[in-house]
C-alpha cells in the first residue's frame, strides 16, 4: 500500500496525561464523544431491534406464547402471550428507540462528532464543553426512554408520533408514568441535539483549517453541517411540543384537549413540522457519507461536487414545506393538502440530481467492492425503492388509499433501513481504523452486508403488497380481519426473515466487538482516501494536529491525472500548489 | 392472497388506482434505470489490476437532463392528482344529493346513525346502530364523523376511502359504492389497546334491498331495540 | 469562553475564521435561532388555539393585572439599555458613563462603568422575575390555573355571571402560563448568568476593550429574551 | 473586534421604545376604533419595537449581510408554519 507519508503531518507523540474520567468519561474531546455515542446508539439500535422481534412474532404468530416471552411480566406477556396493550408499546417504543435513540445519534452524534473537525482540518469542536452536555443529556433521555418501558402499566403508547389527545389523556391511552416519561425524554433529547448542532454550525463556520474552503469541503461535512441546521431548527419545536404534551399530561393543561377548546391537529402540525425536517436529519448525513464512500470506491471524483452542494441545500429547504403530507387524511384543509402534494413531489427532483450524480460517480470507475463501498451501492440501491414508494404517498388521492397501512411501513424502512442504516454499516467500518486504530473483518463484512441485502429485503418489500392490501399498521392482531386473514402466511413469512435478519447481524456485533480489540492493526490510510483525517496516525490522536494541516485541493481528486497513485489527498502539496492566502472567506 | 390492489368497490376507485398505476409505471421506468444501471455498473467497471479511471468532474449537459426530466414529470403528476383529489376530497367534492350518515366513533366501537324513512340526519327518526353500516349502492353517501375521545379513522380498503375522525372537528367525507356485498370498516389510527379490534361491518345493498332494510330496522328502532 | 478550562491540546492561534464573527458570538446567535423556533412553537400555538377557540377569548384586561405588567415591560426595556450601555462602555473604552471624579483616568472610568451597568441589568432583571413570580401568585390566588379557573374563586365567579367566556379560560390558562412561564425561565436563567459573569468576571476585572466577549454574549441573549417580552406582552395581554 | 461604526444613542432608543410602549397601552385601552384596526395597528407596533432591539441593543444594523442572514432565517418558517396551521380554520 502506498503511502504519503512523506506529506502526511503525523501527530506528535504529545502525550495525554489527563485522568481516566477526564479522558473517557466526561471527555471534551469531540472523538471520544463521537465513540461514546456510536456504543450508547449500537446499544439502542440493539434494544430496537429486539422490540421489533416480538412485534413480528405477534403478527406472525398472533397468539402464540413467545419463546423465552415467559420472562415477561405478567403484565406485559402472561406466558409468554404478548397482550394488546403491550403491543402498542412496543410499536411506539421500536419507533422511538430507533429514530431517535439509534439512528439520529449514530448518523449525526457519532459522524458529526468524529468527521467534522477531522475532515475541516481543527483541532476539535468550537464548544468542547458544551458537546460533552450534548452527550450527556443524550444519553440521560435514553436511560429515562428506557426506564420507561420498566414503570408500572409500562411505556408510552401512542406510537413514536404520540398523537394527541391520545397520548396527552391517561385515560385514553392506559399509560401514566410512561406516556411522561417519553415526553421528559424527548425534551432532553431535544436539548442535546441543539447544543450538538450549536457546535457543529458554529465550527464548520468558523473552524476550517486555511484553504478549506466552502467548496472543498467534503460532501459529508456539506451534509453534515445542513443537518445541524435542520436540526437546529426543528429540535427545539418538538421539545416545544413535547413540554405542551407533558404539562397536557400532568398540570392538566388543554393544549390538545378538544372538550376545552384544544385542537388535536395541533399537535400533528408540530410534530410533523419538526418531523419531516427530522427525517431529513435521518437520511442527509447517511447521503454526504456514501457520496465519500462511493468516490473512494469507485477512485473517481464526484460526478457533479456542486450539484451535489445544491441538492442538498434544496433538500433541506423544502423539507420544511411539507409536512402536511403526513396529514392529508387528517381533516385538514384540502387546499393546503393540495400545495403539500405538489412540494413533496418537488423534493424527487434534488433527490434524482443526487441519484444520478451517485451513478455517474460510479460510471467508468475502477470499483473496489470492500464492504463499506458495497454498502454504500445498497444504499443508493434502497434508498431509491423508499423514495419512490414516497411517490405514491405524496399524490393526495393514493395517499387516501395508502395511508397508515403496510405500505408506509414498507416506506419507512427502505429509507430508515435500506438507506441511513446501510449507510451506517458502510460508515462504520470505514471510519474504524481512524477511531480504532484497527480494521474490521472484511470477509466476515461481506458475509454480514449479503445477508442483511437479502433478507432485509424479504422482510420489508412484501409490505408494500400488504399495504395494497389495506393492512393497517399499528393493528395487534390482523387476524381480526376477514380481508387480512389470508394474508398472515406473508405476515409469517416476514416475521421468520426478520429473524433471520436479526440474527445475521450478531455477525455484524461480533465482528464489530472482536476487530475492537484483536482486529487487524489499522495502516494510517488504509482506503487510500484523499481526506483530512487520514493524514494522521490511526487512531486519531488527542488533539489531532501538532500543527494545523494546509488544504490544497477539493475532497475527491481520484484518479487525477496529476498524480501517479489514483488519489491524491486534500493536505498533499504539489510543486503547482500556491500555499492559500491566509484565512479562507465565506462565500470562496 | 391477491398480490393486486382490493376490489375496485366505489365511483373513485377506479382513479385512485388509475393514479396507482400511472405512478406505477413513472416510479418502474426509474427503478429499472437506477437498479439495472446500478448492476451494470458494478459489473463492467469493478476494479481491474492496471486500469485508472476516467477523470472527471461531471457534465452540465447531463445535470440538466436528469433535474428537468423528474421536474416536468413531478409538476404533471402533481396537476393529475390535484384534479383526482380536487374531486375526491375537495372542499366542493360532496355531492349535493348525497345520502347522509353519521359516524361517531369512539374507543372502540362505530356508532352508525341513520337518516331513518325521511333521509334526514337530525330529525326525530333518525336510530344509531353499533358497527354495522348499511348502505346503498349507487347512491352518494356523505359521513358526518364525529368522535367521543381520540382521533379514529374511517377505512374501506375497498371503496378506498379512508378519513381521520377528529375530536372537537365536524369532518364530511363521501362516497359512492358500486358493487353489492359484504365488506369491512377498519379503524385505521391508533386509538388505544382496542385500535386492533375497531372493527364494523359495511353491506352494500340493492337500492331496493336497501330501502327494504331501512325500513326493518326503523321499526325495530322505533320499538326500542335499536342496537344489533 | 476559552479561560476557563484551558486544555493542553487547544490550539495556540485564533481558530476563528470564516464569518469574522468569533465563536461564542456566532455560537450564541446560532443558539438564538433555536430559540426562535422554540418559541414559534408555544406562541405560534397560542395564535393557533385562539383563532380556532370555541367563542369569545378570555378578557385579558379583566383577568390580568395590566398596569404591573406594563412597568414591568418597562423594567424589562429598560435593563436592555443597562445591558447595552455595559457592552457599550466596555467595547468602546470610554465616555458612556458620567465622570466618576473630575480628573478620573479613562480606565477607571471604564471600570466602574461596566460594574454599575452590569449590576444594574442583574438588579432590573431580578426584579423582573420578582414582580412575575407575585403577578403569579396573585393569579393564582384569584383562582387562574394551568388547567383554567378554580372553582369556587373570584374568577369563577367572573365566569358564572357570563363576564369571562367560560369555553375559552382553560386555554387561557393553559398558554398563558406556559408562554410567560418560559420566558420568565430564560430571564432567570440570563439574570443567574450574568451574576455568574459578574462575580467571576467582571469583578476581577477580566473584561477589557480587548476582551469584552462575554459581554456582548450575554447582551446579545439579553436582548433576545427582552424581544420575546416585547412580542409576548401585546400579544398575551394587549390584544 | 469591530467598532468601525459610530454608536447609537441608546438613550434615545429607550425612550423610542417607551414611547411605543405607551402608544401600546393606549391603543389597547382608549381609542375607539375597530377591532381588527386595534389588532393590526398593536402587531406593527410590537414588530417595530422588536426590530428596534434587534436592530440596535443586538446590533444587528452594524453586523455583516451573512450574520443577519443568520438572523433572519427562523422568521419565514415561523410564519409558514403559523399561516399554514392557522388556515384549518378558514376554509
Ligand atoms: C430517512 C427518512 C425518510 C426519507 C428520506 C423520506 C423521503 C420521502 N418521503 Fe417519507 N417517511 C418517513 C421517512 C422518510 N421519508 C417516515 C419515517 C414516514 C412515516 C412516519 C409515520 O407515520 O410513522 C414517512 C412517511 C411519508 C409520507 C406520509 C405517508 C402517510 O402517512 O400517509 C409521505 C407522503 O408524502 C412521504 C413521502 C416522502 C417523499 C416524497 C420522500 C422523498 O424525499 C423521496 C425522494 C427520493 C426519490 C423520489 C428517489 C430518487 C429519485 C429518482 C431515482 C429520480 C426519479 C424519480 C422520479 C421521477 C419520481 N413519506
Ligand atoms: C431506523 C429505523 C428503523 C429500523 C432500523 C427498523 C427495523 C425494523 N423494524 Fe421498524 N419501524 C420504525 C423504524 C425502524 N425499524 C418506525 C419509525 C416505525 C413506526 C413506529 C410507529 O408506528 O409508531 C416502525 C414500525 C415497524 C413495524 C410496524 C408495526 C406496526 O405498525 O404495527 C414493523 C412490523 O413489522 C417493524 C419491523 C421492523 C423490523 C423487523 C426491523 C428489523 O430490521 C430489525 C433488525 C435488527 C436490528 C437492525 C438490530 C441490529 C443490532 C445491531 C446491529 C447492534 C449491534 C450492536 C453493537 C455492535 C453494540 N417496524
Ligand atoms: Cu379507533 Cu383505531
Ligand atoms: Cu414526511
Amino acid at each position: 500500500m502506498t503511502t504519503v507519508a512523506a506529506t502526511a503531518q503525523v501527530a506528535h507523540g504529545h502525550h495525554d496525561d489527563r485522568p481516566f474520567i477526564r479522558k473517557y468519561i466526561f471527555s471534551t474531546d469531540h472523538k471520544i464523544i463521537g465513540i461514546q455515542f456510536l456504543f450508547v446508539s449500537l446499544f439502542f439500535l440493539l434494544v430496537g431491534g429486539l422490540l421489533a422481534m416480538q412485534m413480528r412474532w405477534q403478527l406472525g404468530f398472533p397468539g402464540k406464547p413467545m419463546p423465552g416471552g415467559g420472562i415477561l411480566p405478567e403484565t406485559m406477556a402472561p406466558g409468554g402471550v404478548i397482550l394488546p396493550e403491550y403491543y402498542i408499546q412496543l410499536v411506539t417504543m421500536h419507533g422511538t428507540f430507533m429514530v431517535f435513540f439509534a439512528i439520529m445519534p449514530l448518523l449525526v452524534g457519532v459522524y458529526a462528532n468524529f468527521l467534522i473537525p477531522l475532515k475541516i482540518g481543527t483541532h476539535d469542536m468550537a464548544f468542547p464543553r458544551i458537546n460533552m452536555w450534548s452527550f450527556w443529556s443524550a444519553f440521560a433521555a435514553g436511560l429515562v426512554m428506557l426506564a420507561s418501558l420498566f414503570v408500572p402499566e409500562g411505556a408510552a403508547r401512542a406510537g413514536w408520533t404520540m398523537y394527541a389527545p391520545l397520548s396527552a389523556r391517561h385515560d385514553y391511552s392506559g399509560a401514566e408514568l410512561g406516556q411522561e416519561l417519553w415526553s421528559i425524554s424527548i425534551v432532553l433529547l431535544g436539548l442535546s441535539s441543539i447544543l450538538g448542532s450549536l457546535n457543529y454550525i458554529t465550527t464548520v463556520i468558523n473552524n476550517r483549517a486555511p484553504g478549506m474552503t466552502w467548496f472543498r469541503m467534503p460532501l459529508s461535512v456539506w451534509a453534515l453541517f445542513i443537518t445541524a441546521i435542520l436540526g437546529i431548527l426543528a429540535l427545539p419545536v418538538l421539545s416545544g411540543a413535547a413540554i405542551m404534551l407533558l404539562f397536557d399530561q400532568i398540570l392538566g393543561t388543554h393544549f390538545f384537549d378538544p372538550p376545552a377548546g384544544g385542537q388535536a391537529l395541533l399537535w400533528q402540525h408540530l410534530f410533523w413540522f419538526f418531523g419531516h425536517p427530522e427525517v431529513y436529519i435521518l437520511i442527509l448525513p447517511a447521503m454526504g457519507m456514501v457520496s465519500d464512500i462511493i468516490a473512494n470506491g469507485s477512485r473517481k471524483p464526484i460526478f457533479g461536487y456542486h450539484s451535489m452542494v445544491f441538492a442538498i441545500i434544496s433538500i433541506a429547504f423544502l423539507g420544511w414545506i411539507v409536512w402536511g403530507h403526513h396529514m392529508f387524511v387528517s381533516g385538514m384543509n384540502p387546499t393546503l393538502g393540495s400545495s403539500f402534494m405538489v412540494s413533496t413531489l418537488v423534493i424527487a427532483v434534488p433527490s434524482a440530481v443526487k441519484t444520478f450524480n451517485w451513478m455517474g460517480t460510479m460510471w467508468r470507475g475502477n470499483l473496489r467492492f470492500t464492504v463499506p463501498m458495497l454498502n454504500a451501492v445498497a444504499f443508493v440501491a434502497m434508498f431509491v425503492i423508499g423514495g419512490l414508494s414516497g411517490i405514491y404517498m405524496a399524490a393526495t388521492p393514493v395517499d387516501m388509499f395508502i395511508h397508515d397501512t403496510y405500505f408506509i411501513v414498507a416506506h419507512l424502512h427502505y429509507v430508515l433501513f435500506g438507506g441511513s442504516l446501510f449507510a451506517l454499516f458502510g460508515a462504520i467500518p470505514f471510519w474504524f481504523p481512524k477511531m480504532f486504530g484497527r480494521m474490521m473483518s472484511e470477509p466476515w463484512g461481506k458475509i454480514h452486508f449479503w445477508l442483511t441485502f437479502v433478507f432485509y429485503n424479504l422482510v420489508f418489500f412484501p409490505m408494500h403488497t400488504l399495504g395494497m392490501a389495506g393492512h393497517m399498521r399499528r393493528i395487534y392482531d390482523p387476524t381480526q380481519y376477514e380481508f387480512l386473514k389470508p394474508y398472515q402466511p406473508l405476515n409469517e413469512f416476514i416475521s421468520i426473515s426478520a429473524f433471520l435478519l436479526f440474527a445475521t447481524q450478531i455477525i455484524f456485533f461480533v465482528n464489530f466487538w472482536y476487530s475492537l480489540f484483536k482486529g487487524k492493526k489499522a495502516p494510517q490510510n488504509p482506503w487510500e482516501d484523499n481526506g483530512l483525517e487520514w493524514s494522521l496516525a490511526s487512531p486519531a490522536p488527542h488533539g489531532n494536529w501538532a500543527t494545523t494541516p494546509t488544504v490544497y485541493r477539493g475532497p475527491y481528486e481520484y484518479s487525477s491525472p496529476q498524480a501517479t497513485e489514483d488519489y491524491l489527498p486534500q493536505y498533499k502539496k504539489l510543486p503547482t500548489d500556491r500555499e492559500p492566502a491566509t484565512a479562507p472567506v465565506a462565500g470562496h | 392472497m391477491s398480490w393486486w390492489l382490493p376490489l375496485k368497490g366505489s365511483t373513485f376507485a377506479g382513479e385512485i388506482d388509475g393514479l396507482f398505476i400511472a405512478i406505477l409505471v413513472i416510479t418502474g421506468i426509474a427503478f429499472v434505470i437506477v437498479e439495472a444501471g446500478l448492476i451494470w455498473f458494478v459489473v463492467r467497471y469493478r476494479a481491474r489490476p492496471g486500469r485508472k479511471a476516467f477523470y472527471t468532474h461531471g457534465s452540465t449537459r447531463a445535470e440538466v437532463i436528469w433535474t428537468a426530466i423528474p421536474a416536468v414529470t413531478m409538476v404533471a403528476l402533481g396537476l393529475v392528482s390535484n384534479h383526482y383529489w380536487v374531486q375526491i376530497k375537495g372542499r366542493n367534492s360532496i355531492p349535493p344529493n348525497a345520502y347522509p350518515i353519521g359516524i361517531h366513533a369512539k374507543q372502540f366501537e362505530w356508532q352508525v346513525t341513520y337518516p331513518g324513512p325521511d333521509g334526514k340526519l337530525g330529525t326525530a327518526d333518525d336510530f344509531t346502530v353499533r358497527n354495522q353500516l348499511h348502505v346503498p349502492a349507487g347512491r352518494p353517501i356523505v359521513l358526518a364523523l364525529s368522535s367521543e375521545d381520540v382521533i379514529h379513522s374511517f377505512f374501506v380498503p375497498q371503496f378506498r376511502v379512508r378519513q381521520d375522525v377528529v375530536p372537537g372537528m365536524d369532518i364530511k367525507a363521501w362516497f359512492q359504492a358500486t358493487v353489492p356485498g359484504t365488506y369491512e370498516l377498519g379503524c385505521s389510527q391508533l386509538c388505544g389497546l382496542g385500535h386492533y379490534r375497531m372493527r364494523a361491518q359495511v353491506f352494500v345493498h340493492t337500492p331496493e334491498e336497501y330501502d327494504a332494510w331501512m325500513k326493518r330496522a326503523a321499526k325495530r328502532a322505533a320499538q326500542g331495540e335499536a342496537s344489533e | 469562553m476559552t479561560h476557563a478550562t484551558v486544555d493542553v491540546m487547544r490550539p495556540p492561534y485564533p481558530t476563528e475564521r470564516g464569518l469574522d464573527v468569533y465563536n461564542t458570538k456566532l455560537g450564541m446567535w446560532v443558539f438564538l435561532a433555536s430559540e426562535v423556533m422554540f418559541f414559534t412553537a408555544l406562541i405560534g400555538s397560542y395564535i393557533i388555539l385562539r383563532f380556532g377557540a370555541p367563542g369569545e377569548w378570555a378578557r385579558p384586561g379583566i383577568v390580568l393585572n395590566i398596569p404591573v405588567t406594563a412597568i414591568n415591560t418597562f423594567l424589562l426595556i429598560c435593563s436592555s439599555v443597562t445591558m447595552v450601555k455595559a457592552y457599550a462602555t466596555v467595547a468602546d473604552g470610554e465616555g458612556h458613563f458620567f465622570r466618576l471624579r473630575p480628573g478620573a483616568r479613562l480606565s477607571e472610568r471604564l471600570d466602574f462603568g461596566l460594574k454599575f451597568w452590569m449590576l444594574a441589568t442583574i438588579i432590573i432583571g431580578a426584579t423582573f422575575v420578582s414582580i412575575q413570580v407575585y403577578e403569579y401568585l396573585h393569579l393564582v390566588h384569584r383562582g387562574l390555573l394551568p388547567s383554567g379557573v378554580r372553582e369556587g374563586s373570584e374568577l369563577a365567579e367572573l365566569v358564572a355571571n357570563g363576564t369571562l367566556p367560560a369555553a375559552t379560560m382553560g386555554l387561557f390558562g393553559s398558554s398563558f402560563y406556559t408562554m410567560t412561564g418560559f420566558h420568565g425561565f430564560h430571564v432567570t436563567c440570563g439574570v443567574i448568568s450574568m451574576a455568574y459573569l459578574y462575580f467571576t468576571k467582571t469583578l476581577r476585572g477580566k473584561y477589557s476593550q480587548q476582551d469584552y466577549r462575554g459581554i456582548e454574549t450575554i447582551g446579545l441573549y439579553w436582548h433576545f429574551v427582552d424581544l420575546v417580552w416585547i412580542i409576548l406582552f401585546t400579544i398575551v395581554y394587549l390584544i | 473586534m469591530e467598532t468601525a461604526h459610530k454608536r447609537p444613542n441608546y438613550v434615545a432608543i429607550w425612550a423610542y421604545l417607551f414611547i411605543l410602549t405607551v402608544a401600546e397601552l393606549a391603543l389597547a385601552f382608549e381609542l375607539p376604533i375597530s377591532r381588527n384596526m386595534k389588532l393590526l395597528l398593536l402587531l406593527f407596533l410590537a414588530v417595530w419595537k422588536a426590530a428596534l432591539v434587534a436592530l440596535f441593543f443586538m446590533h444587528l444594523k452594524f453586523e455583516r449581510w451573512n450574520l443577519r442572514m443568520l438572523a433572519l432565517v427562523p422568521l419565514p418558517l415561523a410564519v409558514i408554519f403559523v399561516l399554514a396551521a392557522m388556515s384549518e380554520h378558514v376554509w
